[in-house]
C-alpha cells in the first residue's frame, strides 16, 4: 500500500513538470506582464517607459523564457514557491492564508452534498417511478440547470438583504475568532455551492443504487428472508456506495479551485478568488502555483479515490 | 415633423459658427480631418446619456479640464446635432466605407452599455463603429508614438480610445501635446510653446492663460473629444460625524482630519466604523496611487497638507516650509518629536531616503515622479552614478531641496508625498520596493495604524496614540476590500458595513442614494472621460 | 481420412502479457496457448475441446491471425504452395483471409446491431471486389437462402431475429467469400437445444455442399462426437490428446479426457456411467503447474508428472495413430 | 375470471396490471412493432417535455428576426429599464434595448457556444477516441497522455487559464470549451471502443481483413453513438452554464455581443436585482429552462440507449 | 403419499407487466415436490422455469404478480399458502431461506462482492437461528467444510472474488443449506460452470439430498442433467408443463411431441457419429404473440386443427401427465 502510494506520487512528478511547462509557455504567449498590470490604464500615458523596463528587469521578467522557467521550477522543487510578482508576498503565505477559507467552504459543501445527495438519491431509487422519485428527479435537474451565481445572487437578495438573516458575504470580521462566529458567513455560500453538487450526487446515487438493486446478489439476499431494509441498505446501498465515493472523490479538486464563482459571489477570500485576480493581473508565479496546486489536488484526489475504493470494494486490488 | 424642423434650423445656425471651410485632412487618415472629428462630437448626445444611462452621475464635458476657469470664451459645446454631423461628414467626403475600431479598457457593464449607445448614435449619422475591450497589456496597446509626427503610420491599432485622464495637476492633461509625445494627435505647432509655458512657472495666472489657449485649440480642432466629467461620490452613513472636517478628493491625500471624526457606538458600545478600500492582495506603496487605499490615506502622513481641492494649506509632518523666489529651492523643517507607529523617531534622514527611493521607484505617481526627478542630482542617482541626490541637504530636522529646473507642482507633490521609515529598508533595491516584506504590515506615521490585515477579508486600523494631532476618536476602522464598481460595495452598504468611503462608479450612486442610512456627496475632481481619436493613418 | 493438411501448426504459443503496477510493467504472461502442434486436413472436421480457459478459442483466433502467435508457425497449404501466415502482415494476409473464416459463439454480439443484415454482410464483399450494390444484394440473398433463411431478411436488423437465426446469418457471413476452412468457435453453445440441432445440421449440409473444412471449437463433447472426424483435447494451453473421434470415445488414453467424458451428463437413462469427479479447479494459466499441467487434479499423478512436461506422443490405434501427452501411458510408437 | 382467495391487499399496481392484462387479451395477435429507441424516448415524459422546450427555444432563437419587433442592439435612452409592456414583452434594459429581442438573439450565441463547443469537442474526441480505442498503439498513448493533462485540471481553472492565454472572444470561447471538453468524450468513446472491440462482429470484420479505420468508424462508431449523444447534450448544458459563469467573472464573450450570460450579468447590480426583475428573471429563466430541457433530453437519451436501464 | 410432499403448486399463473405489455410467463402450472426427491424442471430459455422458482420464493420482480393458483408449502406446522403471503412480510421471510432456500445460476453475481463469504453465511444464520456470534462463525466454517472447501477457517473471511467459480457455487449452496431447509430450489446451478466442476456440484447436491432428505427442485435446460439427477421431471414449454412424471417414464416413453422432439434433437454421448439427430423446425414464439391453443402447435409435425385450442392436462397414468390432444396415439406406439 505504502509503496503503491509512493509509486503513484513519484509518477506525478513528470506529469506536473510537463503541465507546469505548458502553463508557463501558455502564459508566456499572452501579451502583457505583471508590471503592465501594476499601473492603472488611466495613468499609463504618464509613466516613464524606461523606468518600467528597469522594473521588469529587476523582477526577472526580462530574462529569456527558459531561464525564468528554470529558476522558477527549480525553486519549486526545492520547496521555494517564490513570491507574488505584484505585491512581493511569499506565495506560501498566500496559500496559508487562502487555503483554509477554500477548504472550509468546500468541505462544508462537500459534506452537505454528500449526505443530502446520497440520502435523497437512495430514497429516489427505492421509490422508483413514484411521485417522490419523479419530484426529486425534477428538483435535482433544476439544481444542475440554474447557474450557481444566479442562485447566489438571489440568495443574497432574499436572505441577506430582504430578510437580513445572514451576512451578505465575506468570511470573517475582526473578533470572529471561532468557527461558530464565522458560521453565519459560511452558511449561504456553502449551501449555494452544494446545490449543484447535491443534485449531481443525488442523480448518481440514484442510478448507482438502481444498478445495485438490479444485481443478482440482491435476489440472493432476499432469498435469505432478510427484511427489505437490510437488503436495501446493507446489500444495495453498500455496493452503490463505491461509485458514489468515486464521484465525490473526483469532486475533491473542487476543494482547490472549483468554487471560483461562488467565492466571487460571496466575497469568500479563497484560492479561487485569488486565482481569478492573479490571472487578471498576470502574476505568473502565483497563477502557476495555484494551477499546479490544483493539478496536484486532482491527481492526489484520484489517488485518494483509488485508495478509498480499495478500502470499500474488496475486489479492487491496488497496483493492478 | 416638428423635430425635423428644429434640427435643421439648429444645423443652419451651427454651420455658421464653425467655419469648416479651411478644415481638411492633414494626412491619409480620414480622422485627421477635423470635420470628421467634429461630426463625431456632434453625433453623441452626451446630455441625454448622462441623464439616463449614467442617471445623472456624469457631467457632460466641454474642455479637457473640468475647471471652467480654464476655458476661453466661445468654447463649442458640440451639443447633440446629428444633422450637423451628417453635413460635416458629407463635406469631409465621408463615404461610410470605413468602420471605426473603438477600444476601451473598463471591463464594467456600464462602459459596455455606453459603448452600445455611442455605437447606435454614430450609426445614426452614418459612421459604423465596432467596439472592443482591450485585454492583456493595455498600456502597450494604448501607448506608442509614430516616428513621423504628421503622416504616421500610427503605432496603436485602433481608431478611437475611450479612456480617461485622472489628474492631480492640470499639466497632466496637456504635457503630452509636447512634440513626439502623443500616440493619436499629430504635433500641433501652436501647442508646443504653450505646453512649455505652463510647466515653466508656478504662477497660477500664467498657467491659466496657457490652459485657456490650449483648451481653445483642442476644442476647435476636436483633437481629443472630452465626453464627461466623472465626479467622485463620497458616501457616509448616518452613524458617522465628521465634526466639521471637509469632504475632498478622496483619490488623493488631503486633510480630512479623521482624528476628529466620531462614529455612533455599536451594540457593544465600541466606536467602530466600516469603510472600503482595504488592500485586496497587498499593501501598495503609497507613492503609487496616492490616496485610494485606506492605508495611503490614514496610515501615512505627508510632508505638507492639502485641502479638499488639493490646494496646499500648510505642513503636516513639516512644521514650517518655504520656497525660494526663483522657485528652485524648497526648504522644510519637520516637527519635533514625531515618531513612527513603532515608536522610533521620524528623522530628516528618513525623508531624504524616501525622496531618493521614490524617485527611483518606477511606479511612483507621475506628478510626484516629475517633481522628484527635477531635483538636482536626480539624473545621476537614476543613472546609478551617485548614491544620493546632490540637491538634498539636511540639517537636523530641516531638509533643503534644490531643483535643477523649475517644477510647477512642488507644493502639490509634497502634499501627497509620505515618507517611509528608512530603517526597515536598509539595502533594499528601490526598483523592487513593492516586493519588500515591509508591506506585509507597514509602519506609518498617520493617525491610524494597522492592527490586523487579512488580505481579501479585512484590514483593521486603530488610532495611533502618539499622533501629533492627538489620538483619533474612532476606536477602530474596519476596512473591507471592495473597490469602486465592485458590486460588493453596495451589498456591504446595504448590510450596514460601509460608514464612509467613496466611489467613482456611476451605477453605485443611485443605489447608495436609495439607502435611507446613506448620504452621497459628489466631489468635483479633475477626472475627464474622453475619446482619443487616432489621427494617424493605420496600416 | 487423413488427406493433405490445409493448415499446419507448429509449436504455436500465444502469451498475453499481464501488466501490473503503476508503471504497467509486464510482470507475467498468460500462457493461453502453450506450444501446440496440430495439422488440419482438407475436408475434415477437427474438434477442439476443453474447458473454459484451456486456450481453445485463442488457438482458433491464432489460426485466423486474429491473435498473433508469440511463437511458432501457422502454415497454410493451398494450390499455390505453402505459406507461413504468422510472418505475413495485414496486406500479405489479404489473400488468405478469403480462405479462412470464423463463426462465433454469441449470437447477440456476432452481428452489428446498428446495421441491417445486408449492411453487415456487404462490406466484406465490397472489400473482396464485388463492386455493384445489385450484385452484393444478390450474393447476400443467395447466402441467406443457403442457410435456410428468406432473402428479405437482409433488410432487417439483428434484434428482429432469434438466436438461431442470427447464428445462421453468422454462418452466411462466413460463407460470403467462399472460404475453404471455417473455424466454428462454440458456434452452437449459446443456442437452445431445439435450435442447436438445426444449426448443426446446417453446418454439416454446407460442409458436404461446399467441401469445407471445419475447426470446431466447443466444450460439449457430445456435439463433437456427433460432428467431428478428429478431436483434439486441450488443457491449460496444451493439446493433451488427439485422435480420431471414435477412437477417443472408445479408447480414452489421457486421464483428463477420461474424467471429462465421465463428467458429462448423458441424456440416456441406459448409459449412466460412473462419474470420475475431479478435485479442485483448473489452475491459472498465468502460473501453470510444473510438469504435467494436469497433475494436481490427476488421480494417477506420480513424481515424474510433477517434474517433467509430458510431450504429445503417438500410440497405435485401430486405424491410425492416437496422440496423447501423458507419462503414464505405456508403449508409445516412437518419440 | 374468479379470483383465487388472495388475502394480500391490492395495491395501486394491481389496477394498472389488470388494465394491461385486459388490453392484452383484447388485442391478442396484434403485436405492435416500432423503433425501440424512439419508442422509449417518446415514452419518457420528461424527455419529451425537454425536447419540446428545447425545440421551442432553439426555433425562437433561430427565427429571432421574425419574432422580435425590436433590434436587440439598438438602445433607446428614452425608454430605459422599462417593465414589460405590450411594446416590450420582457421590458427594456438599462440602455433601453428590448430584452425579449436580446434574449432571442442572445440565445443564438449561447446555443452556438454551447452546442457548437459540445459538437466540436465530440467531433475531436470521437475521431481520436474511436480510432485510438480500436487500434491502440502510440497514437492512443499520446492521446491518452494529452487528455490526462487536460483532465488534471479542475475544469474552471483550466478554462480561466485558457481565457487568460487566448483572450476573450466568441471564437476563443468555443475553442476553449472544445479544448476542455474533448477529453471527456474522447475517454468515453475510447472506453466504448475498447468494449465494442471485443464484440464478435468486430472480430468477424477483422477476419475479413477490413482496414481498421473502416471497422472503427463505419462499423463500431454507430454503436457508441448513444452515450456520445448523451455526452453531447450534457456538455451542451454544461457549456451554456459555464458561459454564464464566465460572463459573471467578466471573462466570457465580449459584452458587445448579447449572450444569455451577458444579459444575466446585469443581475450583479443589487439595484437591478431588487427593482428590475424583468432584466434578469426572463433570461435567468430561459437559461435554466434551456439547460433543464437539455438535461432532460440527455436523461431520456441515456435511458433510451442504455440497455441496462430497462423499464 | 401426502405426508412426504413438501410443496404443491396448483394452476399457477404468473404474469409480467414490462414495457406496458402483459407477458403470460407461466400460464397454469401444477406440480409437487416430494421430500427427499429431485424434481427437474426442464425447458428452453423463456419457457418460464425460472419464473416458477421465483414465484415459489415470492422473489418476482416488481412489475409482475401471481395471478391465480395456489402454492402450498407443507411445513412442519401444517400447510402454508405461500401465494397468499405478503411478498416482503415477516411470514414469507421466515419461510425464505429457513424452509425453502434457493441457489442461482451465476455464482459470480449472486454473491455480494463487498462482503466476505462468511458474512453472507452468517447473515442467514442470524435471521433464522438463535445462534450466538461465535456459534455462527463456527457453523459457517463447518458449512464450508462440509461443502468441500479447503481451509475453511481461512476462506471464511475471503471475499467472493477470491473464490473460483465452482467454489462460489459451493459457497452459495452453503448459504442455502445453512438452516437445513426442507426444499432447495436450484436454478440452473451449473450452467455457468465447466463440466468437471458441474460434476462436483452434482455430487454435492446428491449427498445433501441423501443425508438431509432435502427436497430439490432443479431447473435446467440439459436433458443430460435430468437423466443423471432427476427423480421426477416436468417439461416446460412457453409457460406450461407439457409433460410431467417420473424420470424413467418421461424419458423412456415420452408422449408429448415436444418432449420427444427435444430428446431426438440432442446428440447423446456414446452413441457415436452415426446417431441421427432431428432438429425441431421453427423457433419459440414471441411471448407477446403466442399461438392461441397449444403453444407448441406451430412447430409440431403432428399438428391437427384441434391444436388451436389449449389442450387440458391429462393423466396418462397415475404419475404421468401430459398436455396434448393426440397423446394417446404416441403413448401407444412408443418411440
Amino acid at each position: 500500500m505504502l509503496t503503491y502510494i509512493a509509486h503513484r506520487l513519484l509518477t506525478l512528478i513528470p506529469m506536473v513538470i510537463v503541465i507546469s511547462f505548458l502553463i508557463y509557455l501558455g502564459l508566456e504567449l499572452t501579451p502583457g506582464d505583471a508590471v503592465s498590470h501594476m499601473i492603472p490604464p488611466d495613468a499609463y500615458g504618464s509613466m516613464d517607459p524606461d523606468r518600467l523596463q528597469e522594473l521588469r528587469e529587476s523582477l526577472g521578467l526580462g530574462q529569456p523564457f527558459f531561464v525564468r522557467y528554470w529558476i522558477w521550477i527549480s525553486g519549486v522543487v526545492q520547496g521555494d514557491f517564490g513570491y507574488s510578482l505584484a505585491g512581493g508576498v511569499p506565495i506560501a503565505d498566500i496559500f496559508l492564508d487562502r487555503l483554509p477559507a477554500t477548504l472550509e467552504l468546500s468541505f462544508a459543501a462537500l459534506l452537505i452534498s454528500t449526505i443530502l445527495g446520497s440520502i435523497l438519491g437512495t430514497i429516489s431509487a427505492l421509490t422508483r417511478g413514484s411521485a417522490t422519485d419523479q419530484g426529486l428527479t425534477v428538483v435535482g435537474m433544476l439544481g444542475v440547470s440554474i447557474p450557481e451565481f444566479f442562485f447566489g445572487l438571489v440568495a443574497i437578495l432574499v436572505f441577506a438583504i430582504n430578510l437580513d438573516w445572514l451576512p451578505v458575504g465575506g468570511r470573517t470580521l475582526p473578533g470572529y475568532d471561532s468557527f461558530w462566529d464565522r458560521l453565519p458567513n459560511l452558511v449561504m455560500p456553502a449551501l449555494v455551492l452544494s446545490i449543484m453538487m447535491t443534485a449531481g450526487v443525488m442523480r448518481y446515487a440514484r442510478s448507482s443504487m438502481l444498478d445495485a438493486l438490479s444485481r443478482d446478489f440482491i435476489r440472493t439476499a432476499r432469498s435469505k428472508g432478510m427484511p427489505e431494509w437490510r437488503v436495501n441498505i446493507l446489500h444495495g446501498f453498500r455496493v452503490a456506495l463505491t461509485p458514489v465515493i468515486v464521484l465525490i472523490g473526483f469532486r475533491l479538486p473542487v476543494l482547490i479551485g472549483g468554487s471560483v464563482i461562488i467565492e466571487q459571489v460571496f466575497q469568500w477570500p479563497g484560492i479561487g478568488k485569488e486565482f481569478v485576480s492573479a490571472v487578471r493581473s498576470q502574476d505568473y508565479p502565483l497563477v502557476m502555483m495555484v494551477a499546479l496546486f490544483s493539478v496536484l489536488a486532482v491527481l492526489i484526489a484520484s489517488l485518494i479515490v483509488d485508495l478509498l475504493t480499495a478500502i470499500i470494494d474488496p475486489r479492487v486490488r491496488l497496483g493492478e | 415633423m416638428n423635430k425635423l424642423l428644429t434640427t435643421s434650423i439648429m444645423a443652419l445656425v451651427s454651420a455658421q459658427v464653425a467655419g469648416g471651410a479651411t478644415a481638411q485632412a492633414i494626412n491619409d487618415s480620414e480622422l485627421s480631418d477635423p470635420r470628421v472629428r467634429q461630426a463625431i462630437a456632434y453625433a453623441i448626445d452626451m446630455e441625454t446619456i448622462a441623464e439616463t444611462l449614467f442617471e445623472g452621475a456624469a457631467i457632460p464635458a466641454v474642455g479637457l479640464t473640468s475647471d471652467p476657469a480654464n476655458y476661453p470664451d466661445g468654447m463649442n459645446t458640440y451639443s447633440y446635432d446629428p444633422e450637423r454631423a451628417r453635413e460635416l461628414l458629407a463635406e469631409a467626403g465621408w463615404d461610410g466605407s470605413r468602420t471605426l475600431d473603438m477600444v476601451y479598457y473598463y471591463p464594467d457593464e456600464l462602459t459596455a452599455n455606453f459603448m452600445a449607445v455611442v455605437q447606435a448614435q454614430l450609426a445614426d449619422v452614418g459612421i459604423d463603429m465596432n467596439y472592443r475591450l482591450l485585454e492583456g497589456d493595455v498600456g502597450a496597446q494604448i501607448g506608442g508614438v509614430p516616428d513621423d509626427p504628421v503622416n504616421g503610420p500610427a503605432v496603436v491599432e485602433w481608431d478611437i480610445l475611450y479612456g480617461a485622464r485622472a489628474a492631480i495637476a492640470n499639466q497632466e492633461y496637456f504635457n503630452r501635446f509636447a512634440p513626439g509625445q502623443m500616440p493619436t494627435v499629430p504635433t500641433i505647432d501652436a501647442m508646443v510653446p504653450l505646453v512649455e509655458s505652463v510647466n515653466a512657472t508656478t504662477d497660477p495666472e500664467v498657467q491659466r492663460a496657457g490652459y485657456q489657449e490650449m483648451e481653445g485649440i483642442i476644442n476647435e480642432g476636436a483633437y481629443i473629444l472630452p465626453l464627461y466629467y466623472q465626479q467622485l461620490y463620497i458616501f457616509e452613513s448616518d452613524r458617522i460625524n465628521r465634526n466639521g472636517a471637509p469632504y475632498g478628493n478622496e483619490q488623493y491625500n488631503y486633510n480630512s482630519a479623521i482624528e476628529t471624526w466620531t462614529v455612533e457606538p455599536n451594540e457593544d458600545g465600541e466606536a467602530v466604523a466600516y469603510t472600503n478600500g482595504a488592500p485586496m492582495q497587498f499593501f501598495e506603496v503609497p507613492w503609487q496611487n496616492l490616496g485610494i487605499w485606506v492605508h495611503s490615506k490614514y496610515v501615512f502622513d505627508t510632508i505638507l497638507e492639502a485641502d479638499g481641492a488639493l490646494t496646499p494649506i500648510g505642513g503636516e509632518l513639516a512644521e514650517t516650509y518655504e520656497v525660494s523666489e526663483d522657485g528652485l529651492v524648497f526648504t522644510f523643517t519637520l516637527q519635533d518629536g514625531l515618531t513612527w507607529h513603532d515608536g522610533s523617531p521620524i528623522t530628516a534622514e528618513d525623508v531624504q531616503w524616501s525622496i531618493e527611493a521614490a524617485a527611483q521607484f518606477p511606479l511612483t505617481h507621475p506628478v510626484l515622479a516629475s517633481t522628484l526627478s527635477s531635483i538636482e542630482g536626480a539624473d545621476a542617482l537614476l543613472a546609478g552614478d551617485a548614491d544620493n541626490m546632490s540637491g538634498i541637504s539636511i540639517d537636523g530636522n530641516t531638509v533643503t531641496i534644490t531643483f535643477e529646473v523649475l517644477d510647477p507642482n512642488v507644493f502639490l507633490s509634497f502634499t501627497q508625498f509620505a515618507p517611509l521609515p528608512s530603517s526597515y529598508f536598509e539595502g533594499a533595491d528601490p526598483l523592487q520596493l513593492q516586493q519588500h516584506e515591509f508591506w506585509q504590515m507597514p509602519i506609518g506615521s498617520g493617525p491610524f495604524m494597522i492592527e490586523e490585515a487579512r488580505m481579501n477579508e479585512f484590514t483593521t486600523l486603530v488610532p495611533f496614540p502618539d499622533y501629533h494631532r492627538g489620538e483619533a476618536l474612532i476606536e477602530q476602522i474596519i476596512a473591507l476590500p471592495s473597490a469602486d464598481g465592485d458590486a460588493n460595495l453596495i451589498r456591504n452598504a446595504a448590510a450596514f458595513r460601509a460608514d464612509f468611503g467613496y466611489s467613482k462608479n456611476a451605477t453605485d450612486v443611485p443605489s447608495l442614494e436609495e439607502m435611507e442610512h446613506m448620504t452621497v456627496i459628489p466631489a468635483n475632481i479633475p477626472y475627464t472621460r474622453m475619446f482619443w481619436i487616432n489621427q494617424f493613418p493605420r496600416n | 481420412m487423413a488427406g493433405d493438411p490445409i493448415l499446419s501448426l507448429r509449436n504455436v504459443e500465444v502469451h498475453f502479457p499481464v501488466r501490473t503496477g503503476v508503471l504497467k510493467r509486464v510482470t507475467a504472461h498468460v500462457r493461453a496457448v502453450d506450444g501446440v502442434d496440430l495439422d488440419v486436413y482438407r475436408g475434415e472436421v477437427l474438434g477442439l475441446v476443453g474447458e473454459s480457459g484451456c486456450g481453445k478459442t485463442t488457438l482458433g483466433k491464432a489460426i485466423l491471425q486474429l491473435v498473433r502467435a508469440t511463437q511458432g508457425t501457422v502454415t497454410y497449404s493451398g494450390e499455390d504452395g505453402e505459406t507461413e501466415l504468422t510472418t505475413q502482415d495485414e496486406a500479405g494476409l489479404f489473400a488468405f483471409r478469403k480462405r479462412l473464416q470464423i463463426v462465433f459463439q454469441d449470437p447477440h454480439s456476432s452481428l452489428n446491431p446498428a446495421f441491417t443484415i445486408f449492411g453487415s454482410l456487404e462490406d466484406p464483399l465490397r472489400h473482396y471486389g464485388v463492386k455493384t450494390r445489385a450484385k452484393r444484394r444478390k450474393i447476400v440473398g443467395d447466402l441467406l437462402e443457403a442457410v435456410n433463411m428468406r432473402r428479405e431478411a437482409m433488410d432487417r436488423y439483428p434484434h428482429e431475429f432469434s438466436g438461431g437465426q442470427r447464428q445462421r446469418i453468422g454462418i452466411a457471413r462466413a460463407l460470403s467469400i467462399d472460404p475453404e476452412l471455417i473455424v466454428c468457435d462454440e458456434a452452437v453453445s449459446a443456442l437452445d437445444v431445439s435450435i442447436q440441432a438445426q444449426v448443426l445440421q446446417l453446418l454439416m449440409d454446407l460442409k458436404r455442399e461446399k467441401n469445407l473444412t471445419y475447426v470446431f471449437i466447443t466444450h460439449d463433447l457430445s456435439v463433437t462426437e456427433y460432428l467431428c472426424d478428429r478431436i483434439a483435447v486441450m488443457y491449460l494451453g496444451k493439446v493433451v490428446e488427439l485422435c480420431d473421434a471414435e477412437e477417443l470415445y472408445s479408447n480414452t488414453l489421457h486421464p483428463y479426457t477420461q474424467a471429462l467424458l465421465s463428467a458429462i451428463p448423458v441424456a440416456d437413462l441406459d448409459r449412466k456411467s460412473q462419474r470420475i469427479v475431479l478435485q479442485g479447479d483448473v489452475p491459472s494459466p498465468i502460473n501453470p503447474p510444473s510438469g504435467c499441467p494436469f497433475h494436481p487434479r490427476c488421480r494417477f499423478a506420480q513424481d515424474v508428472c510433477r517434474s517433467d512436461v509430458p510431450r504429445l506422443r503417438a500410440y497405435r490405434a485401430g486405424s491410425g495413430v492416437h496422440m496423447a501427452a501423458c507419462h503414464l501411458i505405456d508403449q508409445p510408437l516412437a518419440d | 375470471m374468479v379470483d383465487a382467495p388472495i388475502t394480500r391487499p391490492r395495491t395501486r399496481r394491481d389496477g394498472q396490471f389488470d388494465r394491461l392484462r385486459d388490453r392484452e387479451t383484447s388485442m391478442q395477435g396484434k403485436a405492435k412493432r416500432g423503433g425501440r429507441f424512439l419508442g422509449k424516448f417518446l415514452s419518457n415524459r420528461l424527455a419529451l417535455v425537454g425536447f419540446v422546450i428545447f425545440a421551442i427555444i432553439c426555433l425562437m432563437s433561430l427565427f429571432a428576426p421574425l419574432l422580435a419587433q425590436h433590434d436587440p442592439m439598438s438602445p433607446n435612452l428614452r425608454a430605459i429599464a422599462q417593465p414589460p409592456s405590450v411594446e416590450h414583452w420582457f421590458g427594456t434594459d438599462k440602455t433601453g434595448r428590448d430584452i425579449f429581442a436580446r434574449v432571442l438573439y442572445g440565445g443564438r450565441v449561447s446555443i452556438l457556444v454551447g452546442l457548437g463547443s459540445a459538437l466540436l469537442s465530440a467531433l475531436i474526441g470521437v475521431i481520436i477516441g474511436v480510432y485510438s480505442g480500436y487500434v491502440g498503439g502510440w497514437l492512443d498513448w499520446i492521446a491518452m497522455r494529452v487528455s490526462e493533462i487536460f483532465m488534471s485540471f479542475p475544469q474552471i481553472i483550466l478554462v480561466l487559464l485558457l481565457v487568460a492565454i487566448l483572450g476573450q472572444s466568441l471564437l476563443n470561447l468555443i475553442v476553449i470549451f472544445t479544448l476542455t471538453g474533448w477529453g471527456g468524450i474522447y475517454r468515453m468513446a475510447r472506453a466504448r471502443m475498447l468494449s465494442i472491440r471485443e464484440e464478435e462482429y468486430v472480430q468477424a470484420l477483422r477476419s475479413f481483413g477490413l482496414g481498421p479505420a473502416r471497422i472503427a468508424y463505419k462499423h463500431m462508431l454507430p454503436n457508441a453513438l448513444g452515450p456520445i449523444m448523451v455526452n453531447i447534450t450534457l456538455s451542451t448544458a454544461a457549456f451554456i452554464l459555464q458561459e454564464a459563469g464566465l460572463s459573471f467573472l467578466g471573462l466570457g464573450v465580449p459584452l458587445s455581443i448579447p449572450t444569455w450570460g451577458n444579459i444575466l450579468n446585469a443581475a450583479q447590480d443589487l439595484r437591478v436585482l431588487e427593482q428590475n426583475w424583468w432584466i434578469w428573471l426572463p433570461v435567468g429563466a430561459t437559461i435554466s429552462l434551456f439547460v433543464l430541457s437539455v438535461n432532460f433530453i440527455g436523461d431520456g437519451l441515456r435511458d433510451a440507449t442504455d440497455p441496462s436501464q430497462q423499464g | 403419499m401426502e405426508h412426504d410432499v413438501a410443496l404443491t403448486v396448483k394452476g399457477l399463473k404468473t404474469y409480467f407487466y414490462n414495457n406496458n405489455r402483459c407477458n403470460r410467463a407461466i400460464d397454469g402450472v401444477s406440480f409437487e415436490i416430494r421430500q427427499g426427491k429431485t424434481l427437474c424442471i426442464v425447458g428452453e430459455s423463456g419457457c418460464g422455469k425460472s419464473v416458477t422458482a421465483a414465484s415459489i420464493m415470492q422473489l418476482l420482480p416488481t412489475l409482475s404478480r401471481i395471478e391465480e393458483g395456489e402454492i402450498t408449502y407443507h411445513g412442519p406446522d401444517g400447510p402454508v399458502r405461500i401465494d397468499a403471503l405478503d411478498r416482503g412480510g415477516a411470514q414469507m421471510r421466515s419461510i425464505r431461506g429457513k424452509e425453502i432456500a434457493m441457489i442461482f445460476q451465476d455464482p459470480m453475481t449472486a454473491l455480494n462482492p463487498v462482503y466476505s463469504i462468511g458474512f453472507q453465511i452468517k447473515e442467514m444464520l442470524m435471521y433464522h437461528t438463535g445462534l450466538g456470534r461465535r456459534a455462527r462463525h463456527d457453523k459457517a466454517i463447518d458449512l464450508l467444510a462440509s461443502m468441500g472447501i479447503p481451509l475453511p477457517e481461512r476462506r471464511v473471511n475471503d471475499y467472493p472474488h477470491l473464490y473460483s467459480g465452482g467454489m462460489r457455487q459451493r459457497a452459495m449452496i452453503a448459504i442455502a443449506m445453512s438452516c437445513n431447509p426442507r426444499i432447495l430450489i436450484a436454478d440452473e446451478p451449473t450452467t455457468a460452470l465447466d463440466v468437471t466442476i458441474q460434476a462436483q456440484i452434482f455430487e454435492l447436491m446428491e449427498t445433501l439430498k441423501r443425508d438431509n432428505g432435502t427436497a430439490i427442485m432443479l431447473i435446467t435446460h440439459d436433458m443430460g442433467v435430468v437423466a443423471e439427477l432427476a427423480d421426477d421431471v416436468a417439461v416446460m414449454y412457453m409457460g406450461n408443463i407439457v409433460e410431467a412424471g417420473p424420470v424413467g417414464t418421461v424419458m423412456r416413453n415420452p408422449v408429448h411431441p415436444y418432449t420427444r422432439a427435444l430428446l431426438d434433437s440432442i446428440p447423446v454421448l456414446g452413441r457415436g457419429k452415426d446417431q441421427e439427430i432431428k432438429a425441431i423446425p421453427g423457433q419459440t414464439p414471441d411471448p407477446y404473440d403466442r399461438p392461441k391453443g397449444c403453444q407448441f402447435a406451430d412447430r409440431c409435425m403432428h399438428r391437427i386443427d384441434k391444436c388451436d385450442e389449449m389442450p387440458p392436462e391429462t393423466q396418462v397414468s397415475d404419475d404421468h401427465r401430459v398436455m396434448c390432444w393426440r397423446y394417446q396415439e404416441f403413448a401407444s406406439n412408443g418411440r
